[in-house]
Order: C-alpha cells, then structure tokens, then sequence
C-alpha cells in the first residue's frame, strides 16, 4: 500500500510518500502509527504524539480504530488549518 | 413540490477566484433566489510578520471532502445553489483563499449553511498553512484551533 | 491597541449596485482582513406570479436609520468595515435589492454583524414592498413577517 | 408641523404629506392618530387599526407615548418590508 504524508508529518519523516508493505497483524491506522513509528528517527518525531495525527484511508477521514486491510492509500497528516 | 438538489460547484486551484463571476454563474438565470451568501477568506499580514502563506493540499481527498461537506449542506439546508473554491500554494496578505457562495429563498438558510461550510471546510478539509515570515526567519505550520473544533461541534 | 471603528459606507439608490466594486473599495489597500461576507438580497419571481417590485422609501429617514444599524454593528463587533446598498424604485425579479458587505479579523464577526444589520434593516429601516403582479391584476402590499421581528429580537 | 405618509397610509389617506395644525392638547402620537382619524373617511381607514401603525417623529422611530410638540415632521407608515 501506499504511506502519503502532509505538512509537518512529512517535513519530519522527510518523504511525502512511499510504498510500504506491514505486516499482516498491524490490521488497524493506530498499529500501523505504531509499526511506522519503529521504522526511524524520522517517524518517532512525526509520531511521537499520536493523539494529534489525523488520517485518511483512500482518501476519507479514518479514526485510529480503523481497519486498513483492504487500503491502497493512507494518507497522515496534522489537524487541518484550510479555510 | 421540492425542487430537485442542485449539483454544488467545487473547485480545488492555485489560481485567484473572481467572485462576481462565481455569483454571476451560480445566479444564471434563476428568478426563485431571494438571498446570496458570499463568504471571502483573505490572507491576513498578522500586523507586517507575514510575507506569505503557504497552503499545501491532499490533492483528490481536498476536492472528495469539499464536495461531502457541501452534500451535507445541502442534505441540511433547501439551497437553490452553493459554489466553494479553495485555493492552495502560495499565496499572499490581501490575497484570496477562499470562497463559500450559498443561495436560497431566504436569508437564514443561506448564512446558516455558508457558517455551517467554512466551520466544516477548517475543520476537515485537507489543507495545511505554513508561515513565511517577513523577516527570513524560519515559518512556522499554522496550528489548529481549538475554537474551530468548538465551531464545527457546534452543528452536530 | 484597538483600531478605530471605520466609517461604514450607507447609500439608498434607485440605481443596480456592482458588489464586486464595492468590495475592492472595502478592502483596497487592507491586508488585516481576514473574512468578508456579502449578503446580496434578490427580487423573487415567486413561481412566475410576480412581475416587479414597487419599493417605496422614506427619503432622509432611511440613510439615516441604515447609518444608525450600522453604528450599532460596529459597537457590537470588531469590524474594519462595513457597507450597506439599499435601492427603491421598481425592481424586477432576479435583479438585486440590497447589499450588505461586512469585513472582520475573523470569521464569526463577520457573519454575525452581516446577519445582524440583515434582521434589523428588515425591521427598521424605512421600506415598503408593494407587489406588481404578472397578470396585472391589483398588486398588495407586502406583509411584514412576524418572523422577521423574532430574528430582529434575537440581538436584544 | 408636515404629516408625511408611506405605502397604504398614504394610499388610503390619499395624500403623501400635508400641513398640519393639531390643537395644544393633541400631545403624543397615539394623541395625533386619533385626531387625524376624526378628519375623514379615508384617514378613518388608514389608522382603523393603530396597533399596526408605526410613526417617526423627525425621522426617528417613536412609539405612541412619543410627545410631538417639538416636532417638525411626523410620518406615518405600515410596518416596514425592506431588505
């Protein structure tokens, strides 16, 4: 699947997308904030409060709870300041 | 008889909007719109600190989540017409970066759902403002406020 | 330090106004604005029964009275500026009535003053409607809507 | 003083001002209505129901417990439809 990144999230981790492949028990956004997060110092910074990362799956808004087996793309990103 | 929904005109750019135009195009026609909302949000200087803002976007989720907000404005409010434009990269104080236009018969229709928009837009379109400081000093990501959080509760 | 209150801009006209002039008037040279909203005020056709609009008006009283809302808007909220377009004279369906642009920091003032003046023009400034009917039958005076006083009474 | 009168006050009066000369007595607005009702058929049905009518004594709005003696101009008129 693809890992889509915005603002600072992708400032820190340094990418603004990439393909990634977890494993097949990180089943929901919180585990995969989880798996992401071991994978650099990078991503401890982007993750280190997960409380303020939000997140979308094929691009609609996802809680933490959310299952991520059947997605192509998941997008995370800071709370949003549009408008 | 209630008039079928009208298809809401959403737009995702770089480029400056024309707002009479938007109007004029919403407006076409029509002799059944008693009232037309036009909201403009402007680039503010934050007093001479500010060179710029830059507005980064989820392309594709941006212009989907928009076009949610304004079905559930429309599913919520008897619009006969709403139009939103948000505009993303560079952009400077003064400058325009977006625009909510609502019509409908009456008044309190159509500045309810253009309130209802805006505080849905900050809240959950994909959309991020980083500072450009007018002094080179490295800017800073526009945090979230928890205000808006209040004002988009504030429709549930 | 608080900015001096702006001197809105109040006319009665028997003539179209161009909204998007009077904006770039409102905002010329501005860069503090942060949110504008236009309410535009439109003759209804009302399902083809309605030819035009006879508006009369109290000349004198009715600049005075818009300029009397106006000042109480701009003691209520922090606006930098405001203004209000009222025409008289006939006017036909799909042609505009009534402008009223309000600019603020921040959005929620400038929806609730543009509401405000809405609600109290309605109710205060010094207009009749008299209908012209499309099958030249003898048109009626337009009745003042209960609801309308109720929205005024809101602000109270 | 001028009486000025707007939409169907005017219509059913059948003027749009006049000068006017109440007696000394004749106080308060709700005092002049009931004068200028006494003065014809057509005055009659234009202030047949006082509770709707509004005035503005020198073009401000004033209730009917107004005084008018300082008055130079005093209007009449149907609730207002503007906007």
């Amino acid at each position: 699947m693809k890992a889509v990144y915005f603002a600072w999230v992708r400032e820190r981790i340094g990418l603004s997308e990439e393909e990634i492949a977890p494993p097949r028990e990180v089943a929901t956004v919180r585990e995969l904030i989880d798996w992401l997060s071991a994978r650099g110092d990078g991503y401890a910074a982007a993750f280190a409060n997960p409380g303020v990362i939000r997140a979308a799956v094929d691009k609609i808004h996802a809680g933490p709870n959310a299952p991520i087996d059947a997605a192509r793309e998941i997008a995370f990103f800071p709370p949003m300041t549009g408008g | 008889m209630s008039a079928p929904q009208p298809a809401p005109t959403v737009r995702v750019q770089a480029e400056d909007f024309d707002a009479a135009r938007e109007e004029a195009l919403l407006l076409e026609g029509r002799r059944d719109v008693g009232a037309l909302v036009a909201f403009t949000g402007l680039c503010r200087d934050e007093d001479g600190a500010l060179a710029a803002l830059e507005l980064e976007h989820y392309p594709g989720m941006a212009e989907a989540e928009i076009a949610r907000v304004a079905a559930e404005a429309l599913a919520r409010w008897p619009l006969l017409g709403l139009t939103i434009v948000h505009r993303f990269g560079t952009i400077k104080p003064g400058e325009r970066i977006v625009l909510v236009l609502a019509a409908a018969r009456s008044r309190r229709d159509a500045f309810a759902a253009a309130e209802f928009l805006m505080d849905y837009l900050k809240t959950r379109a994909p959309f991020w403002k980083k500072e450009r400081r007018a002094d080179a000093a490295p800017g800073e990501w526009v945090a979230a406020k928890t205000e808006d959080d209040a004002a988009a509760e504030r429709w549930r």
